[in-house]
């Protein structure tokens, strides 16, 4: 039994689970229970990895399996992880977990709310274990969908709209990339849809991979908040709730720069070379004008949304830097944006549920009223403006270091521009920091709140917990991936 | 020689667009079911036409318009009853003013 | 050595302690805590320094550099990777001693400064954190340990700075100090990556052939360092952060913002002098003019500041300045040789760290005692507070540069440096020294002589004219006075130090010896500027005053307002780029991006609006759209055909 | 001779068909409409005997005359006034189809026109019945015993449904 159907397995599991439970206490044990089952698994997966790594197996691909499921069109239900993907499947395992206790007391209909979030979950997984070009799109599929009602039904504000908006913009970013997918496999000769092979076959012809780059890298782009693609993010994340929002921003963005890295540039590798100015470019505007429309916004999730963009922006940029370096710090900043700015979603909603608004002008004094949640803001600020001790130090001086690498003229400037989003995150964070945290407070209303609750302070240490972890010791996440990333860069280099 | 087989066709084909002509601009149940008629019939000449022309050691297109006769027979009484049907319940077999369905 | 390393994690494991559950302990246990993890911390700084300059020289006369840890961090690809590790070389010794004191120091008077103060407890765990990021600073081995801990030390001065958060001024101070440090640690972040790609490594030790390889690049590199140091210690026009930081608790000022962090720019240059010296002199000289300019603004601006921590935080500005221009003047690595300055900066950054801690310490008593920090609510203080006259009246003369206290050797040193790169640059400096001398007999005068305000109110109260009865200072309790009288100690006898024992540009022991005319030159200038502010500012106003007063009336508003270099960046961040560039953006973004978006999206909907009539329900008309496709699909087909 | 008696007549048929069609479809009075239609379908009946089809022609008339016209028949004067008055649509949608028809018949003439149809001898003789029972009920190749029955049985299922429809509640 390969332990990597577990992820499909359990998620399928709790979903029946969840189907036939009864009550709020039944829902609540089952997705405590699966969702801790889900940690609990992928921390193994990550310690067996690293040590079935350390005992030398080098192949690409560990636990790998293969199903045919529609021969016809060589569609396999094939699965293998390496580096990158355990340090996602890392990630969004640790989400999914805090994203239970965030969404403790969501009402109404809870037990809806969690099968979507359970399907959207599985959807997730499947994505990180597939190396099969249509089971990778199908599992992405899923993971999308759910979005649509959690974001509809159990949103706020106006919902309806985020939510058709958003759908739109990514199923039509899927469009791009079915396109993308099918152009791969026609044009490696219709053979087989196992990344793998088609990258080991490497016969796209050149003009062909011209064509379908951009589809594919524009369709995951527009998942990683590409810019001038990003404009659900802001309008989605805003009225998403919290738990989705941590998992949208924390996993789902996720997979935009793991699918740009894996299909779009590793099966692509001759157009990904010479067509990656136009992204860098594209990304360097991303994260610079992200940062920068942070300062003026005025509601808190805009905020970290157009953070968001501008943090995702940089992880698009350095895979497009193509050096090893460069790539461990985006996989690296994946991880470290998920786990911060699920901690931020989470904490922003926790504020929001207390005083109704996200307005930064209409708080001001909230560290007198609930220090916890105001200290874990301030935390999650550090943590986003690239504090040392934090993951996003860590992700961003590997991306810088390795985007500096490379020795002409058009890198150095876009680098340098991009190192100018660390001062204007600065800014924006201390600016709410400053706004809302500090003061005293002035409106009466806001006295009477009280502090976090027992579920959402185990979130928000959780979470903290991660980044810090990441932040402090790096070196085991950055040799997990380190290694893999420079496999697939080999691919890619010419 | 007798008559070649295009006067034939020709023929139908008036009858089948005369048909689709009553089709597109009547507004009762029935004269649309009347239409239908019409066209049902230019069909079933043809495939008459054919198999006495091109395919005379078989019989497939009689059998074909055979068959169509019975079904038009079938399909009419089916039609008939639903629009009485209609009528009954609706007063009017006027399609403008039948939307019910739609809903 | 390798009992070093708590050096390191006493302050962090304090930190840790008091940051968790320090809300729920008691004021006192938390002031114990702090306290003694940084008392050990300091025994354990004088012992390393003991033991390193009690080791004795090597073969080639340099004291050697231990390198007692160091690990691989984070690994980049190839040779570079982020080390952590502990460097003991004479300057970082020097460092660890400097630090250790003063925080020490700070720590005893913070007991009775922040006694009773809310956040009591969070004070002290800032308070480590500082000091272990500031201790991590200057031992680290490579520059990027460097950049991290130079990270973690502006986020622990952001902390502090905004100690008192409920009040507005703080939190701009706190925000403001954070992003122009931050602004400058940009050029520093591009300096390092710089570096580190031509040089293949982070460290400081660079071997040759790679130096040679990279030679072109690292004026560059070095210049775009120096900025990063510039912002951390207030080189013009980067300074405008410490005037504003000194809203934090006083002692925060004296550890931070005089004593320690501020140093870390001229700390950096030293760090990296080998390389400045031997590849980047022409970058030496700027950071030279830089540093005189800086003096010159800091110095004339703390002559009409009327908030006494205003005036010593411009001191401070001026005299770090003076420490880069003790380092940019140097024009080779023997101290015999123009590399006098080096050994002249650390000098003066180890006596200044005790005077200044020592004046920003005695400011605190008396704001402590006067609860304001406006000179107009002060004066005449001596007979109410007369340890912490002394003891300031001290550090006076020490920063003014009169034998024997400490400041006029280090000074005396520097100037000394600077006649020998230029004349120009010797008078100078010696006229700022002069300015020096007479705004800290300014402030000097103003506190503690003339008319006193508690006297004066008091009067007003017994005259029935005041409602309230004015509060008495008093002298600070023993906690605050100790420390006072341990720094004032040291004030005094450091400048007899054999420091160019310990350090000199080359390693090798250097003798300080005085030049008479310069010494003699500027303890003229101090005495005189002494006497003028004796003159002016001893009773009140005196006629002198009152006539500068109105004749240089343009003059001093302007110097009172700092010459309007906050305005000037008040504009830039907030008109150009807050109301110039982000709002556009951001209206830029949703009106045009995702307006355009939602555009197609309404006008696909109108489309399908319009096209909704075709899928009316009508089976007539799906007969004549069927029936007109199909023809039309007939036609082509007949035409392709 | 023949040949130009039978072309004469085909004539006649047609035309009578044509305007009988024509008549059907745009008569205002429906009654009027399906007796119309009747004389398409006797035209019908007629070309099936020219083709010599003669069973044919009597299946369509006994099915068609004899029975759907009679459905007709039963059914408008069942719903007896609503059916009398057909008001013609816009002249817009009466031009519109006007045109498509046209232009779908043009279209098809001039493909009958443009193409050669295979041709096979033309019997005169007819089909024996003998023939054609066997087709009907035979098992072998081109014959329908399976589709007659999958008839019988759609036939049933239209009385069924028929009757189902048609009754009162």
């Amino acid at each position: 039994m390969n332990i990597l159907n577990l992820f499909i397995f359990i998620p399928l599991s709790m979903l029946l689970a969840l189907f036939i439970s009864r009550n709020i206490k039944q829902i609540r044990a089952t997705m405590v229970t699966g969702s801790t089952l889900l940690l609990a698994l992928s921390v193994y997966l990550t310690i067996d990895f690293i040590a079935q790594r350390n005992a030398g197996v080098s192949a690409a691909q560990l636990y790998c399996d293969s199903w045919h499921w529609y021969p016809t069109l060589n569609i396999c239900y094939s699965i293998g992880v390496d580096g990158v993907s355990v340090a996602m499947i890392l990630l969004s395992s640790i989400i999914v977990f805090t994203g239970t206790f965030a969404s403790w007391r969501i009402k109404p209909q809870t037990k809806e709310f969690f099968l979507w979030y359970t399907l959207l979950t599985l959807g997730v997984y499947g994505f990180f274990i597939s190396t099969d070009l249509f089971t990778m799109f199908m599992f992405y599929e899923t993971a999308l969908i759910p979005m649509y009602l959690l974001i509809g039904v159990w949103g706020s504000g106006k919902k309806e709209y985020s939510a058709m908006k958003l759908t739109l913009m990514l199923m039509g970013g899927s469009a791009f990339l079915l396109m993308g997918i099918l152009g791969i496999y026609f044009g490696s000769g219709a053979t087989t849809m196992n990344i793998h092979e088609i990258a080991a076959l490497g016969n796209i012809p050149v003009n062909i991979q011209y064509i379908f780059f951009p589809l594919t890298f524009i369709g995951f782009g527009v998942l990683g908040a590409l810019f001038p693609f990003h404009t659900w993010s802001p309008d989605g994340h805003a009225s998403a709730p919290t738990s989705v929002s941590m998992l949208h921003a924390g996993v789902l963005m996720k997979l935009g720069g793991y699918g740009c890295f894996r299909i779009a540039m590793y099966l692509l590798p001759q157009a990904a070379n010479d067509l990656a100015w136009l992204f860098i470019i594209l990304t360097t505007i991303s994260v610079v004008y992200g940062a920068l429309s942070a300062i003026s916004q005025t509601d808190l999730k805009y905020i970290n949304a157009y953070s968001s963009v501008s943090h995702c922006g940089l992880v698009l940029f350095a895979l497009l830097m193509m050096t090893r370096t460069a790539c461990t710090g985006a996989i690296l900043q994946m991880l470290s944006h998920g786990l911060m700015t699920a901690l931020f979603f989470a904490i922003i909603g926790m504020i929001y549920g207390r005083t109704h608004t996200r307005d930064i002008r209409k708080m001001q004094g909230l560290m007198k009223i609930m220090p916890f949640l105001a200290v874990g803001y301030v935390i999650a600020g550090f943590a986003n403006l690239g504090l040392p001790g934090f993951s996003g130090f860590v992700a961003e001086m590997t991306i810088f270091v390795g985007a500096f690498s490379i020795d002409d003229i058009f890198h150095r400037v876009v680098t340098i521009i991009a190192c100018t989003s660390i001062v204007i995150t600065a800014v924006y964070i201390l600016r709410v920091v400053g706004k809302i945290l500090y003061g005293v407070p002035t409106d009466s209303e806001h006295l009477k709140l009280t502090d976090a609750t027992w579920d959402e302070r185990f979130t928000v240490i959780c979470l903290i917990a991660c980044v810090a972890a990441l932040g402090i010791a790096p070196m085991w996440m950055s040799n997990l991936i380190g290694g893999d990333v420079a496999n697939i860069i080999s691919n890619i280099q010419p | 020689m007798t008559i070649p087989s295009e006067y034939y066709l020709i023929l139908s084909a008036i009858l089948f667009f005369i048909g689709i002509f009553g089709f597109f601009t009547r507004r009762n149940l029935i004269s649309l079911l009347i239409s239908t008629e019409l066209m049902f019939n230019a069909v079933d000449i043809n495939f008459a036409v054919f198999n006495a022309y091109s395919h005379t050691d078989y019989l497939e297109g009689y059998i074909f318009t055979l068959f169509g006769i019975g079904i038009a027979a079938a399909e009419t009484a089916v039609a008939i009853a639903i629009i009485i049907n209609v009528y009954r319940n609706m007063h009017t077999i006027h399609i403008k003013k039948l939307r019910e369905l739609k809903h | 050595m390798q009992f070093c390393i708590f050096i390191l994690i006493l302050p962090l494991l304090s930190f840790l302690i008091l940051g968790l559950c320090g809300s729920k302990m008691p004021h006192k246990l938390a002031g114990t805590i702090g306290t003694v993890s940084l008392s050990v911390v300091t025994i354990l700084a004088y012992t390393v320094a003991v033991i390193y300059f009690g080791g004795g020289r090597g073969d080639e006369g340099t004291f050697p550099t231990l390198i007692p840890y160091d690990y691989t961090w984070l690994p980049f690809a190839g040779t570079l990777s982020i080390d952590m590790g502990i460097l003991l070389d004479p300057i970082s010794v020097m460092m660890l001693i400097v630090i250790s004191t003063v925080s020490l120091m700070v720590h005893i008077y913070s007991l009775g400064y922040m006694k009773g103060e809310r956040g009591f407890q969070r004070y002290y765990a800032f308070l480590s954190l500082f000091t272990f990021s500031m201790l991590g600073l200057v031992v680290a081995t490579n520059i990027f340990q460097m950049y991290l801990f130079w990270e973690l030390v502006g986020v622990s001065s952001y902390l502090l700075i905004g100690f008192y958060y409920t009040s507005p001024k703080a939190i701009a101070a706190s925000k403001k100090a954070f992003i122009v440090t931050r602004f400058a640690d940009l050029f520093f972040l591009i300096g390092i990556l710089i570096y580190g790609y031509y040089t293949k490594t982070f460290s400081f030790s660079v071997n040759e052939t790679m130096l040679m390889a990279a030679s072109s690049m690292l004026p560059l590199s070095l210049g775009l360092m120096f900025v990063g140091g510039a912002g951390k210690s207030a080189m013009f026009p980067l300074h405008i952060w410490l005037p504003d930081a000194m809203e934090g608790p006083t002692p925060v000022s004296a550890l931070i913002h005089a004593a320690t962090m501020v140093v870390a720019g001229v700390y950096l240059v030293a760090r990296l002098f080998p390389l400045f010296i031997g590849y980047a002199p022409d970058v030496l000289h700027i950071i030279a003019y830089v540093g005189a300019f800086t003096a010159l603004y800091a110095a004339v601006v703390a002559c009409v500041q009327t908030d006494i921590k205003r005036v010593l935080a411009f001191s401070t500005i001026s005299q770090i300045a003076f420490m880069m221009v003790a380092l940019g003047v140097c024009t080779s690595s023997n101290p015999h040789d123009g590399g006098l300055g080096y050994m002249a900066s650390m000098f003066h950054l180890f006596t200044h760290a005790m005077f200044k801690g020592l004046l920003f310490l005695g400011a605190g008593a008396i704001i402590h005692a006067v609860h304001s920090n406006e000179k107009s609510n002060m004066g005449g203080l001596r007979k109410y507070m007369p340890i912490t006259h002394i003891t300031f009246l001290i550090a006076c003369l020490a920063i003014a540069g009169i034998p024997p206290f400490s400041g006029f050797f280090s000074k005396d040193e520097i100037l000394a440096a600077c006649y020998n790169f230029s004349t120009t640059m010797g008078v100078f400096m010696s006229i700022i020294a002069a300015i020096t001398a007479f705004y800290m007999f300014r402030l000097y005068n103003l506190i503690f002589w003339g008319k006193s305000h508690y006297e004066e109110e008091l009067a007003a109260y017994n005259a029935r004219e005041r409602e309230e009865k004015p509060h008495k200072p008093h002298e600070a309790p023993f906690v605050m006075t100790l420390p006072l009288i341990i720094l004032a100690v040291i004030s005094s006898i450091a400048g007899f130090i054999p420091f160019g024992e310990f350090i000199s540009s080359n390693g090798e022991s250097y003798s300080i010896h005085l030049q008479p005319a310069v010494a003699i030159a500027s303890i003229t200038l101090a005495v005189a500027s002494i006497a003028i502010a004796t003159i002016m500012y001893r009773k009140g106003d005196s006629k002198i005053t009152i006539y500068i007063n109105t004749h240089l009336k343009g003059f001093i508003k302007a110097a009172y307002n700092r010459f309007y270099i906050d305005e000037l960046w008040l504009f830039i961040t907030k008109k150009i780029i807050f109301n110039g560039i982000s709002r556009p953006i951001a209206w830029f973004d949703r009106n045009v991006i995702d307006g355009s978006l939602d555009k197609i999206a309404s006008m696909t909907q109108k489309l399908s609006n319009h096209v909704r009539p075709m899928q009316s329900g009508n089976i007539q008309s799906y007969n004549i759209w069927f029936l007109s496709g199909a023809l039309l699909l007939i036609l082509i087909l007949i035409y392709l055909a | 001779m023949e040949e130009t008696t039978n072309i004469i007549i085909f004539g006649i048929l047609s035309l009578l068909m044509v305007a009988a069609a024509v008549a059907a479809v745009i008569s205002s009075k429906i009654m009027r409409a399906a007796t119309y239609l009747l004389f398409v379908l006797f035209g019908t009946a007629g070309i099936y005997f020219s083709l010599f089809y003669t069973f044919l022609g009597a299946a369509q008339i006994t099915v068609y005359a004899g029975g759907i016209v009679v459905l007709f028949v039963f059914a408008i004067l069942l719903i007896g006034k609503g059916s009398v008055d057909i008001t013609h649509t816009s002249k817009l949608r009466y031009l519109a189809g006007l045109a498509t028809s046209a232009a779908g018949l043009s279209l098809t003439i001039y493909l009958i026109r443009s193409t050669s149809f295979v041709t096979g001898k033309f019997s005169s003789a007819g089909v024996s019945m003998e023939k054609l029972g066997n087709t009907i009920m035979g098992t072998d190749k081109y014959n329908f015993v399976l589709t007659f029955e999958v008839l019988s049985i759609l036939l049933l299922a239209c009385m069924v449904g028929a009757i189902l429809i048609a009754r009162k509640k």
